[in-house]
């Protein structure tokens, strides 16, 4: 067994942190933080706090990465040294390298790359304090740091997992859940469309608890878009036109 | 993995145009995997070992057996690491240096199959606790690359665990010449069952052909008891739920297919 | 970190305009700082930290505690050790990568303001001497780049480690959950103090525009008694003997004015 | 003393896998066996396992590497790293720059680089099984798979080691005489000009003993030659033409 | 207290060299010790020894750090690996990049950079014995090789360091003083103007401590000065022309 | 290593028309080596060093000798490690960074002669058979290239080593002030003489010159009992064997007279 997990995830029908099964942790969202990038968004997500920032489109360095039909989107996951408990070495894991990988993928369905041949759009994004589930934040920062530099969408992506956890199906896992439950689901849809873009899995799902985690998840992405709107409304306005 | 603009475009069309006809390029239909073959045993300085072939796609995974200090919170469990090599000899694509974004990918979503549905029972592979413990590597080579890395990789891998042998130890040192008639302590034997969306079409085992055009791509890690232990969507395509659920049925019943090269 | 020849000499002259009638390009006086914030436990999961604004420019420091094997040559003294991460999120100047001679640069030169000063009384933090003692890792991570990172850092840093507190020992393990209300072993508060000469004026605190343009840069490193703890000139231009004399007798007046920040 | 080392390495006359002096181990050689690669060579040598890929002529990557009057060549020798009895971590050692380099050199003398300006042709080779005697081994894998490729040379480049073990000069030496004899020294020549494009040797040989090996190690590789024509021939045919 | 410290730095008014508080180390520069470099400068002092070596103006790889307007300056300090009490591991570690940047800055100073445009003009020091002071003397050597190269230049930068050490500002220290003083005060300056392009200090030092150990250290870099231009006028003659 | 061209087509034409008189470009015989100069400790924080001319070509090798654990498999044997350094300053081909392919094969070519010869007697530096036995590092530093790198760096390695004299050791740790008198236990003293092919010609101790049009290079290292213990072809040229049955009989000779440098 493992060292440090609780004896139990679930008590007395609530989670260690005093939410419902389906209950989102507090989200706060605020876009254009950042003075020198293009676009930017700060968000906090439970003890998760993240901050995004978007470059472009600019010129591609180094010169051959760049499509002539298209931009080139990258998105780059990293963690601060400080931002977990024991001191992450500085410079990319492989984790790193994969949660980049899904992210960027998750987010080339939305952006009209065509209409940037030969540039780049660069995302960074630092996970400043880690408490579980920093992919979907990330993902939803991203999101929102894309729309502040205006850059072209047919919509956001929003994110939220759903996983298992003491033989329950809940809703965006924390740390010691994400560590010490049996499945975690990330999930990031286009809300406009339905369409999923970013679907991981690890852990144990049979049929049925798949189908009710993805719904589960699903219903808190829906959430975490109606955030991801009003932190884009309230820097720029939208009372009389925008996304009502 | 994409190829520029319109030559790729031509090649869309054209196998959409088969796709539309209820048939793939290479005549396949759209739930048949390729031809199927693993040799046991392949690379014998390995503790254990398998080349898979499916259809063109030939990969290559040894499991070597040293020791290790336990990671501090899993202090009475072994160690299992599963790395990927897209080594250049494979594909023009493939390219010298460390492993990249795609063999990190690859090698990343074969371990979490293997991992989280227990292939192997770690705690047997505690020598002394805190100590000492068997570290398990599994090295994955692709040699020949004709598409569908995932489950190829997959069954190597847990091929190459199936057949392994732990060698002799004797006062701590490994002999490894001689190996014992020991197995791993096996739990599970996961597949995974990769599809690829191609516009509005859904296929399994996609071939290079095909992944060159495809538009998105799923991976379902299946467990012996037919339950989900690992799930990858990739590319810049997107599933609806349904197809997802639907997908997940079909991956469960193309599952037992590829067990049954297990046996 | 200079800017292309035409528009960056366009840019200097129009600098040098202001400068000629006695006030910068955002409207401060030559001696004086932009806006100072200091947010001490912004990243909880640190030991101790601190976000610092200087105007646009944002600096986050995290200080991390784990136990060594002390140096050989310092076998009863614990070891502190300072980065920075020019993250790529800060600047379009700034890089993927392993830290460039500017991150290398900007970390000693804190590094060296802290240790010079004695800010950490190292031997308080020796735990058994020879064998096992703190390691302090402050981490400095640029989040906005607006000039003067320097003396933002050196304040992000010291704020750090002002904030931190032990965390819980218990046999030799580090229970990182459980922070202890000890604070380190803090005996001075350095501060450093960058100038930057723009043709013949000399500014304290440059912001990124007048950093583009600036000809040297000098930061001096002050301790709570007014003495140089280090000091660091940076690019092509040069100072005379007086400039730095008489500059060195500025920093001391504003480092009282940053020192104020600490309290 | 070694640990590991054998009392004795010849014992009534043999040698400890049973061979005669001049023998060599049993040689399996099939060229195109790979797919996706222009040409390619698999090989067993003893227990010995490679695969040799060759890829070109195509663009030279990165581009200052091309030259104008002729193409470039690269041999990539790697170990597969459950090739040998402790892991080999992935990634180039000092040993394989070595071999790559000189199998390269080895190769560039009988390819007509020449005609194919800024061009690069590649060969990779991956031990999947080693043995001792990878070097020669390789070697010859990657002549068979140059030729597969319809790489144009001017002969393939055929290799065996001779070397010393227990003061007898013995041809192609197994793992256990490479690391416990006193002398190994691979050759590589150009069968029908007899050149001598690759030599290397570590150990000790008198004058003397120099020459008899050379001359077994010749003799050794001639032999080889005949199995690469003859794998080249199973594969394009050869009863009414090509080689012979 | 740390290991190998000794008692006293100064003893009965003198340095544990034997040096008075206000001496040099015996300085040795000998310009053009190098064929294939274009200048180079042999230097001793103290027991550091160092050569540097200056290539260019040539072109400039890669060609992105080309700049239109000027050549690029290029100085890489290095130490050999036994050029120190513990061997030092191959490979540029923090110091040596702080060192090769402010090396370089200091001599940009000097340098007609507009000259060259689209140029990079290269320094190279190496430290084959180092005991204290060796980027004063890199700096001092590395000037002496851009003159020997032809590299028009308004002025040599001539260096030296002065510190604290029990209690004393004293003149250029060695490897004791500046492991165990209380500060140390390198300075390059450009002796013809009275400019000052090199400038750091690590240790403590009050107000007045400072201003004499700045006098004291610029007081030195002329002594070395005139050494270099000897240095120069050894090899080019200088009798009927040049410096004097 | 090659020249562009047409420009190393004239070179070679005219290097060759000289050779085809019976003289070499500089003057030399086929078989004469350039001036040779060695100075032993030249580099004195090095426990041994020398510098080694060879005409133009400057080599500088440093001998540190520090503790380490042994290997497994030679538990009661001193560990010897060779390194060499192209460094820029010797030559404009000569790249910052970690060494490359040249580097690597002159530090194995180098090691392969000292190692094979048992110029060292491992077993002498051992100090507790598993545990602690000497690590002798020796670094070779290119310092200007005119030509034949392998004989220069093998002279200059074999140089520092007679050279160095152990360091004082005091309850298991180094004392690098304090040098003893006691040698390395040196066994055996090779060199390598390296010859160049240019056309039909071969030479000795080829320069920079040379080595630029060579076809093809080859060295032999060679016991002072006059035996082989290394041997290295290197570049797309070939050798007969007759040719090399040759070369051997002239590096015999050659080597007599490199190794009264050794004296």
């Amino acid at each position: 067994m493992k060292v440090g997990k609780p004896e139990k995830l679930i008590v007395n029908g609530k989670r260690l942190d005093g939410r419902a099964f389906d209950e989102l942790r507090p989200i706060k969202i605020k876009a254009g933080v950042l003075k020198r990038a293009d676009g930017s968004c700060y968000l906090e997500w439970g003890k998760n706090k993240i901050i995004a920032a978007c470059y472009g489109p600019r010129e591609v360095h180094p010169r051959h990465l760049a499509r002539p039909d298209r931009a080139i989107l990258r998105c780059v996951y990293k963690m601060a040294p400080f931002s977990v408990k024991e001191r992450k070495k500085p410079g990319p894991d492989r984790r790193s390298v994969e949660l980049s990988k899904v992210i960027t993928e998750a987010l080339e369905n939305v952006v009209f790359l065509n209409l940037f041949p030969r540039s780049a759009i660069d995302v960074y994004i630092e996970v400043l304090q880690a408490e579980g589930g920093t992919r979907c934040a990330s993902l939803t920062a991203a999101s929102v740091a894309l729309a502040d530099a205006g850059v072209p969408m047919k919509d956001l992506v929003a994110a939220c997992a759903a996983g298992k956890v003491d033989g329950e199906i809940v809703l965006d896992l924390f740390e010691l859940e994400d560590n010490y439950g049996e499945a975690d689901l990330p999930v990031g849809i286009v809300p406009r469309t339905g369409e999923i873009t970013l679907l991981q899995m690890d852990g144990n799902l049979t049929r049925e608890e798949f189908e009710k985690a993805l719904d589960l998840a699903i219903k808190g992405a829906l959430q975490v878009y109606e955030l991801q709107k009003a932190a884009l409304k309230e820097k720029y306005g939208g009372e009389n036109g925008g996304e009502q | 993995m994409e190829s520029n603009s319109i030559v790729a475009s031509i090649k869309k069309d054209y196998i959409l145009t088969v796709l539309e006809t209820g048939k793939r390029v290479d005549g396949r239909e759209f739930d048949e995997y390729r031809e199927i073959e693993i040799i046991r045993g392949y690379a014998q300085r390995a503790e254990g070992s398998a080349l898979v072939r499916i259809g063109n796609t030939q990969v290559l995974a040894g499991v070597k057996l040293s020791l290790a200090t336990p990671f501090p919170d899993t202090p009475d469990e072994g160690i299992l690491s599963t790395t990927a090599e897209l080594v250049p000899l494979a594909s023009p694509s493939f390219d010298i240096g460390p492993p990249d974004e795609r063999a990190i990918e690859l090698s990343r979503v074969v371990d979490r199959a293997l991992r989280e549905s227990n292939a192997l029972d770690l705690e047997k592979l505690c020598i002394v606790p805190n100590e000492k413990v068997w570290l398990v590597n599994v090295d994955i080579y692709i040699l020949d690359y004709d598409g569908n890395l995932f489950d190829a990789s997959c069954l190597a891998a847990i091929s190459a665990l199936l057949d392994a042998r732990f060698p002799k130890l004797e006062d701590d040192k490994i002999i490894y010449e001689e190996k014992t008639n020991e197995a791993l302590p096996i739990k599970n034997k996961p597949v995974e069952v990769t599809f690829a969306k191609i516009g509005k079409y859904t296929v399994v085992d996609p071939n290079l052909e095909e992944e060159e055009v495809m538009d998105a791509r799923i991976t379902f890690g299946i467990t012996q008891e037919n339950e989900l232990c690992a799930l990858q969507k990739g590319l810049r395509g997107s599933f609806t739920r349904e197809e997802i659920l639907d997908l997940f049925d079909k991956a469960i019943e193309k599952a037992k297919e590829l067990r049954r090269y297990l046996e």
